[in-house]
């Protein structure tokens, strides 16, 4: 049975479907990435599972337990975190207290951080600790998204293009972070557009189209299959999956 | 050879919302002393005073007011307090003022509410405290009796139907409770309405009291509220006749007001537009020629002013500055024949006083043709009225 | 040939020092983030405190001890404002009310039941937190501009009910109680005593609001104040803690009420209307809801101000307006942010100047 | 709601009718002025985020300057224009000179805006005195229609208002101007990058809505008098008005004003008395929790700092 | 003559100083792009051309005429338009009038009916989401929406921040056209800020490379791509691949 089980999952906007019934299964000791063009759902798929949007229909399962529509905080506290495709922090409190407070709520005897100072090494914010959240620089807000969700102790983390705003070299650098997870039971489940990146990280890539799945597998053969490469990757794109 | 100086503490509202009523006060005071001094001050034993006043104004705040009133008795010393002018600070100023032997004379009446039997005895909070205005049943005894009389007279059928309105405030409630027991004893049938303190537009609930056919519409209480409503009841026709309470003839001729029925007011305690007695004129006279407004409160004053020669006359009495208890038993036994009243005014046992009301009525479509009357207020309570 | 400049480092973002042209800037600039050492707190709260308790001794007279207690009870009251503004972010122009249910029930308290001071406190204190929580109810639903005119609306409400709550509120004449509980040896009659009492309630809430500050809950609610989303999405229920974070600043308002009411000993409802919350939010404001003694600062200011200026009553008025004005368009943080800002500008202008001096060695 | 004291009921059933019509003309007058003054809330508050508490003060101030002007023997609706003119005068220099620097901070601007209202008050207060002021009604006519007297000048005052609220609304949803002002409230600096003249528009707003206070303290003082505390009372209804109607939104000022007006009429003519201000504090809550965008929908304003 | 100079410009918030002695030029129809690891300073230079921040030192100059002191307003109305970084919709406005608000200095009120036609055949879902509110688009498509937007203009000079941002890589290689469009249908110059370099480097002529808050490097593309610093940044497959 897999950590976090989503099952038929519905969600409509008034007349909009942007969910039709996904189903996925996604374990703590993978990278799983979700592609699709944009305002195929991606996003929404997140917001629902995490809680933000109440579901239309279908269930979430999460380490064998109902958690459809409980609220945003209770999945949080479960272990189960996401963060922003709109890059998010507490903009006035300092980088430091920002960490702190998500290690704060989701601290445990047996937390992989001893303390928020550790989470900023590893995302590389330790020089800007006392740097106020709101005047950072594109880039690093990113990484503060993250070491925010890491400081949750998560089990399964929900990475809403975490590469956005970063440049390649940036971007490996950041994958190399992301690798690091898997591995410190740490699952993660990430959305990006950033298909060398995908290709390198991911052990299995999910394709949503029009709120539907279209294509599951290994992030080779799914790049290269037709109908992903018509809707999302464009027809010269080929060397990229590559 | 150098007078001794008597300190007095005043603490009115000089800013804030209630300053019209504040200067009152300051105004009275500053009078009395000037004159009380000019007359060669106070005998005291064998040394004479001149009176030094220690004006404070509270700022309508009643931090303010106890902070002065701290200062007044505890920093320097002052041997009474004239103040204030609103319910509350008094109150709570006499907290301070009694612990602390030091008079206190409060303008407003509703201080009855609490002058009982315990709260003036020997070792009552408010055994230094006096109301400077008589029993509100008497108040209200006298001025209905004044209203129906200038009124009956003027209306095709006697009047048998009135509407009492007045401001939702801790004034306003007590007394209003008052008056209507009083118009009641006259045979009226009345309805109270009362209108949220601060209102300016009186027409929804003055077209419900046109609804309600009265004979007299009383405003009753809150000089201002009722100059502001009035006008506006004119204008809607509300009934055939009216009474404003608080309104000086002198203002009514003042703001050219004129309306086409009888219309009523009375001053508390005596009009300076229409003063009946000649000592009162002559207050004014000097009251107003020392700058003071000519406002709706302004024949207030006079109270404020009588008192200050009343204290002074028992400080003579007495003999001594520091014997309060002596000074309040001596103004209980005394009386005292000031300005506000021909009669010489006594205290009762709760340390307030018995005047008539003087009410005037204007002839209909003029605004300075004024007939006015004294009615002496009722012996005892009304029924249902437990005094007060 | 591109040119390039060698000398440029590779990371780029971490910010430079303090140029000296900019001092102005952060003197205006909110530094409430950024704590201050250890040491600097000690000291200030040292010499605070001993000021504090030796001031009935420096024989400034009755009327500056009245005044001060004022200024203290209000002070007690803006440290839950302080919480609920500067932490949590929930702004109430109806403060005032709820100070005024504290004082309420501890009158009504002793004049039904006769409970005295120290035995209704804990009651009224209650009573305001859950009233706290009930009116707070609406902030989990509309935002901040909405929330203030709603606790204006309740305020008004409040002074309307009390005025017409018959003989149980005393209507609008109010309700008198008598002196506060002697202790053993200690008679609360005399005006110092009740200063130190006042005192004392005022350490405690300084107290509270330091340690709250400084703890998990207090960066819980910072984070809600922040972004609530992102404060959801790591765990932390929002709902509960703004209706928490209310009820916590109704305890304050409670005990402030309670204390307020054994001052005056006599209460009416005007006492609790809008204009007096109004000034609640003011002083707040004033002297910076973010800051430790900040609410402090704003109380002491609104309430001395006056009596500093002690201009003739309407020109005092004027002037005061033009000082608030002047403060806040010069201090937009308070003036707490200004005291805190100069400090900082010292000692970080003595840190550019050693770093000037290395420079050039 | 409305049900009235029991004492208190109309005995002449021929007069309810009437009574009620009359009721309603009254309120409609009143909601009048506050219309007005929510309507340059709502722009300001709107568009700048700023509560300025001093809206009140500027409505007073162009009351008093009515008084004053008709008591030097000025024609009413001369003085009235005048009235409006120079209180935008003064919403011009007090966006100029205060307010201006408060825009990111939108709490210190309220706190701000007080601060001016104490100045205004008591400058008044400086100028003339601290009594209140009358005028004598400028029309005194009273028109009996069919048993209900209607005070002509009441509905002089409803009929400026409807023209103004006319103009403003076509203003408004008729050019541009609309949507660039939801535009600029929702992102200010991406609103600038559009080219939009944002602080222009911001002084602009300042300028019209306090000249709107300006002609609503005329026509207030030409219906009753008004005391230099008048402002503070009236300024809560009118963000009240502006909330409840939907923010920055014009047809929401009118419909909010409108509410206000008729709750507070009817439930001083049909209510207890001494809770006729309660009735409208519960409408304003209840909408304002029930409905946040308010009645017609607006924005939920800038984001408060 | 340069379309746009930037000369010897410092800027900063606050305390804080960000560019210092930054110059650079754009000509006429050309497009250029500023290449910079996470804040170096980019997004602040281009805030300082658009007006949202007051350079502290030095001028920007557009058409030979000294604007550095104009507010971001009046420089859009002279055709400086920014599409800013991280989309910036009006949230709560339907995407139509995002594109009219976008359109707001024009003149020329009927072709813009044209131009909201062109940016539906650029973005084909800006025509199925015309009513919706542009803060319920998601994220790539708001980003459409702000580059939409910001041609709405017909700007003379478009500073874009991060375009590509969000966008499916189908859409990065769309996005690509559409730049040379503007400056071939618009007669437009570009000033692109980019962190996808294959995409900057496929469309600008040339280049500037910026740390720390100043210019390291400049250039003609191709020189550009040789340089070690650049090396160094963009190791990514892309850059070499596109070289
Ligand atoms: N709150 C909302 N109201 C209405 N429609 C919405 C809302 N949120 C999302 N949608 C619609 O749902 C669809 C899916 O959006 P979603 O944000 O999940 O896309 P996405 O896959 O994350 O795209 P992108 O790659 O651009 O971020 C879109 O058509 C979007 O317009
Ligand atoms: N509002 C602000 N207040 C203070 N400092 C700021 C502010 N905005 C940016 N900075 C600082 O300015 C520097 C440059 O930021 P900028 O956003 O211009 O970088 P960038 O090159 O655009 O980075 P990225 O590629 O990540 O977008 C950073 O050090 C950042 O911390
Ligand atoms: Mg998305
Ligand atoms: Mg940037």
């Amino acid at each position: 049975m897999a950590a976090l089980e989503v099952r038929g999952l519905r969600k409509q906007f008034g007349g909009v479907v942007a969910l039709n019934g996904i189903d996925l299964d996604i374990d703590t000791d993978r990278v799983v990435g979700i592609v699709g063009p944009n305002g195929s759902g991606k996003t929404t798929l997140f917001n629902v599972v995490a809680g933000v949007h109440p579901a239309t229909g279908g269930t979430v399962r999460w380490q064998g337990q109902d958690i459809t529509n409980i609220g945003a905080h209770r999945i949080a506290r479960k272990r189960l975190v996401r963060t922003f495709q709109q890059a998010m922090s507490f903009p006035g409190l300092t980088v430091d207290e920002n960490v702190r407070i998500a290690w704060e709520q989701g601290r445990r005897d047996d937390s992989r951080w001893a303390s928020p100072g550790m989470i900023l090494d590893f995302v590389g914010l330790a020089p800007l600790g006392r740097a106020i959240a709101g005047s950072l620089p594109f880039g690093s807000l990113r990484r503060l998204g993250l070491a925010v969700a890491l400081g949750v102790s998560p089990e399964l983390l929900l990475l809403d293009e975490p590469g956005a705003g970063l440049n390649d070299s940036e971007a490996q650098a950041f994958a190399a972070v992301i690798a690091q997870l898997p591995p410190q039971g740490i699952g993660v489940c990430l959305i990006d557009h950033d298909m060398d990146m995908m290709a390198d990280l991911c052990d299995r890539l999910v394709v949503l189209d029009f709120g539907t799945k279209i294509a599951e597998g290994p992030p080779g053969e799914v790049l290269s299959d037709p109908k992903v490469r018509e809707v999302y990757l464009g027809p010269d794109k080929k060397a990229a999956a590559s | 050879r150098a007078d001794e100086e008597l300190p007095i503490g005043v603490i009115a509202a000089q800013s804030g919302s209630f300053v019209s009523a504040g200067n009152t006060i300051v105004g009275a005071a500053n009078l009395a002393a000037q004159q009380i001094n000019d007359a060669g001050g106070i005998k005291v034993g064998d040394k004479t005073y001149k009176i030094k006043l220690y004006i404070r104004d509270n700022r309508t705040d009643v931090n303010v007011t106890i902070a002065a009133a701290r200062e007044l008795v505890n920093d320097i010393g002052v041997k009474a307090i004239w103040g204030t002018e609103t319910h509350d600070f008094s109150v709570s100023m006499a907290k301070i003022t009694g612990p602390a032997k030091v008079l206190q004379f409060s303008g407003n009446s509703s201080l009855g509410a609490v002058l009982d039997d315990k709260a003036v005895a020997e070792d009552g909070w408010l055994h230094y405290t006096f109301q400077s205005e008589p029993q509100e049943w008497q108040r209200s005894g006298s001025t209905a009796k004044g209203v129906l009389s200038l009124l009956t007279p003027q209306l095709k059928s006697p009047p048998k139907h009135s509407v009492v309105f007045v401001g939702n405030d801790a004034t306003g409630q007590y007394l209003s409770s008052h008056y209507v027991k009083a118009l009641e004893a006259e045979g009226q049938k009345v309805d109270l309405v009362q209108y949220p303190p601060d209102t300016t537009d009186f027409s929804p609930l003055l077209t419900r009291i046109k609804g309600m056919k009265p004979d007299i519409v009383h405003f009753w209480y809150n000089g201002d509220s009722t100059l502001t409503a009035f006008p506006q009841a004119l204008k809607l026709g509300v009934a055939p006749s009216y009474f404003l309470f608080g309104v000086d003839p002198g203002i009514y001729q003042e703001r050219s007001l004129k309306a086409d029925v009888p219309v009523t007011m009375s001053c508390v305690p005596v009009c300076w537009g229409s003063s009946p007695y000649p000592e009162v004129k002559q207050y004014f006279d000097k009251y107003f020629g020392l700058g003071a407004a000519k406002g709706p409160q302004s024949s207030v004053s006079l109270l404020y002013y009588d008192y200050f020669f009343w204290y002074a006359k028992a400080l003579e009495k007495v003999g001594k500055i520091d014997d309060p208890d002596a000074v309040v038993a001596e103004l209980l036994k005394s009386d005292y024949k000031g300005v506000v009243s021909p009669v010489p005014l006594v205290f009762n046992k709760h340390h307030q006083v018995t005047f008539a009301t003087e009410v005037c009525m204007v002839e209909p479509n003029t605004s300075d043709k004024f007939k006015c009357a004294v009615e002496q207020p009722p012996a005892a309570p009304p029924p249902g009225d437990n005094g007060g | 040939m591109p040119m390039i400049d060698q000398s440029a480092g590779k990371t780029g973002g971490a910010p430079e020092g303090v140029r000296p042209r900019d001092r102005l800037a952060l003197l205006t600039a909110d530094n409430a983030a950024v704590p201050l050492p250890a040491g600097v707190q000690a000291i200030t709260a040292i010499l605070l405190a001993g000021l504090l308790i030796a001031l009935p001794w420096l024989g400034l007279g009755y009327r500056f001890l009245s005044i001060a207690i004022t200024t203290l009870y209000t002070a007690i009251g803006l440290y839950g404002l302080g919480l609920q503004f500067g932490q949590a972010g929930i702004m109430s122009v109806g403060h005032a009310a709820l100070m005024g249910v504290g004082a309420y029930a501890s009158a009504i308290l002793s004049v039904q039941l006769g409970l005295g001071f120290w035995t209704s406190l804990p009651f009224a204190m209650a009573l305001s937190a859950i009233v706290g929580g009930v009116i707070g109810l609406p902030t989990l639903r509309v935002g901040g501009q909405h929330y203030i005119i709603i606790t204006f609306c309740f305020c008004a409400l409040f002074v309307i009910v009390l005025t017409n709550g018959g003989t149980f509120t005393g209507s609008a004449t109010g309700l008198d109680v008598g002196s506060v509980t002697p202790l053993p040896g200690i008679n609360f009659d005399k005006l110092s005593n009740n200063y130190y009492l006042v005192l004392a309630a005022l350490f405690l809430a300084l107290a509270a609001t330091y340690l709250i500050g400084i703890s998990r809950y207090g960066r819980t609610l910072r984070a809600i104040r922040e972004n609530e989303q992102l404060a959801r999405s790591v765990g932390i229920n929002v709902d509960l803690h703004k209706l928490g974070v209310l009820m916590v600043s109704g305890l304050f308002a409670g005990l402030a009420g309670v204390l307020q009411l054994y001052y005056l000993r006599h209460i009416s409802p005007t006492l609790f209307g809008a204009f007096p919350s109004l000034y609640l939010a003011l002083m707040v404001m004033l002297g910076g809801a973010r800051y430790l003694y900040g609410p402090l600062i704003g109380a002491i200011i609104v309430n001395f101000l006056p009596e500093v200026l002690n201009l003739e009553p309407v020109d005092a008025r004027i002037a005061y307006g033009i000082c608030l004005l002047l403060v806040i368009l010069l201090l937009p943080g308070g003036v707490g942010a200004g005291i805190k800002n100069i400090y900082l500008a010292i000692r970080g202008g003595l840190e550019t100047q050693g770093g000037g001096s290395n420079g050039r060695a | 709601m409305f049900r009235p004291s029991p004492s208190l009921q109309v005995r002449h059933p021929d007069l309810i009718m009437d009574i009620f019509v009359q009721q309603l003309v009254n309120s409609l007058s009143v909601a009048s002025v506050t219309i007005l003054i929510g309507i340059g809330i709502t722009l300001i508050f709107g568009l700048a985020g700023i509560v300025n508490f001093a809206h009140g003060e500027f409505l007073m101030v162009g009351g008093m300057a009515t008084w004053f002007m008709v008591g030097t023997g000025m024609n009413f609706f001369v003085a009235l224009v005048l009235a409006g003119l120079l209180v935008g005068a003064l919403g011009f220099a007090a966006e100029r000179c205060l307010f201006r620097f408060t825009l990111n901070r939108p709490m210190n601007g309220f706190i701000m805006s007080i601060g001016l209202s104490v100045i205004l008050q008591h400058a008044v207060i400086r100028v003339f005195n601290e009594f209140q002021k009358s005028i004598t009604d400028p029309v005194g006519l009273v028109w009996t229609i069919g048993g209900v007297d209607i005070i002509a000048m009441r509905a002089i005052v409803v009929a400026i208002t409807a023209v103004i609220v006319a103009i403003t609304y076509f203003g408004i949803s008729r050019s541009r101007y609309g949507m660039a002002l939801r535009a600029s409230v929702s992102d200010r600096d991406t609103a600038e990058l559009m080219g939009i003249p944002v602080r222009r528009y911001v002084t602009g707003v300042f300028i019209y809505g306090s000249l709107l206070a300006g002609i609503g303290g005329a026509l207030m003082i030409s219906l009753f008098p008004i005391t230099p505390f008048t402002g503070s009372v009236i300024i809560i209804r009118g963000f009240a008005v502006s909330l409840i109607g939907g923010l920055g939104n014009v047809g929401g000022a009118v419909v909010g004003g409108l509410v206000l007006g008729l709750v507070d009429g009817l439930s001083a003519g049909y209510g207890y008395p001494e809770w006729t201000d309660a009735y409208s504090l519960v409408v304003m809550i209840l909408i304002l929790v029930l409905r946040p965008q308010g009645l017609l929908g607006g924005t939920l304003g800038p984001k408060a700092s | 003559m340069n379309l746009l100079a930037v000369e010897h410009v410092d800027t900063g918030y606050g305390p804080v100083s960000v560019n210092r002695d930054v110059s650079l030029a754009v000509g006429q129809n050309e497009i250029v792009t500023i290449l910079g690891p996470n804040g170096a300073g980019k997004t602040t230079l281009l805030r300082s051309i658009a007006g949202l921040v007051k350079p502290r030192r030095g001028t920007v100059t557009f058409e030979g005429r000294n604007v550095t002191a104009l507010h971001a307003d009046e420089k859009a109305a002279l055709g400086v338009v920014m599409v800013p970084e991280g989309r910036h919709v009006f949230a709560d406005m339907s995407v139509r009038e995002n594109l009219l608000l976008g359109a707001y200095c024009r003149q020329d009120r009927d072709a813009v009916e044209a131009d909201i036609t062109l940016m539906e055949n650029y973005f084909t879902i800006l025509a199925k989401k015309r009513g919706a509110k542009a803060g319920t688009l998601s994220g790539g498509q708001q980003q459409m929406l702000a580059i939409a937007r910001g041609l709405m203009a017909r700007p003379r000079i478009l500073l874009l921040d991060e375009p590509s941002l969000g966008l499916s890589p189908l859409l990065v290689s769309e996005l690509q056209g559409i730049i040379i469009d503007v400056r071939e249908k618009f007669g437009a110059a570009v000033l692109l800020v980019e962190q996808n370099a294959g995409l900057a480097l496929s469309v600008a002529e040339q280049g500037y490379l910026m740390n720390s808050g100043r210019i390291v490097a400049s250039g003609g593309i191709e020189q550009l791509k040789l340089s070690p610093v650049m090396q160094e940044l963009y190791l990514g497959k892309r850059a070499r691949q596109s070289s």
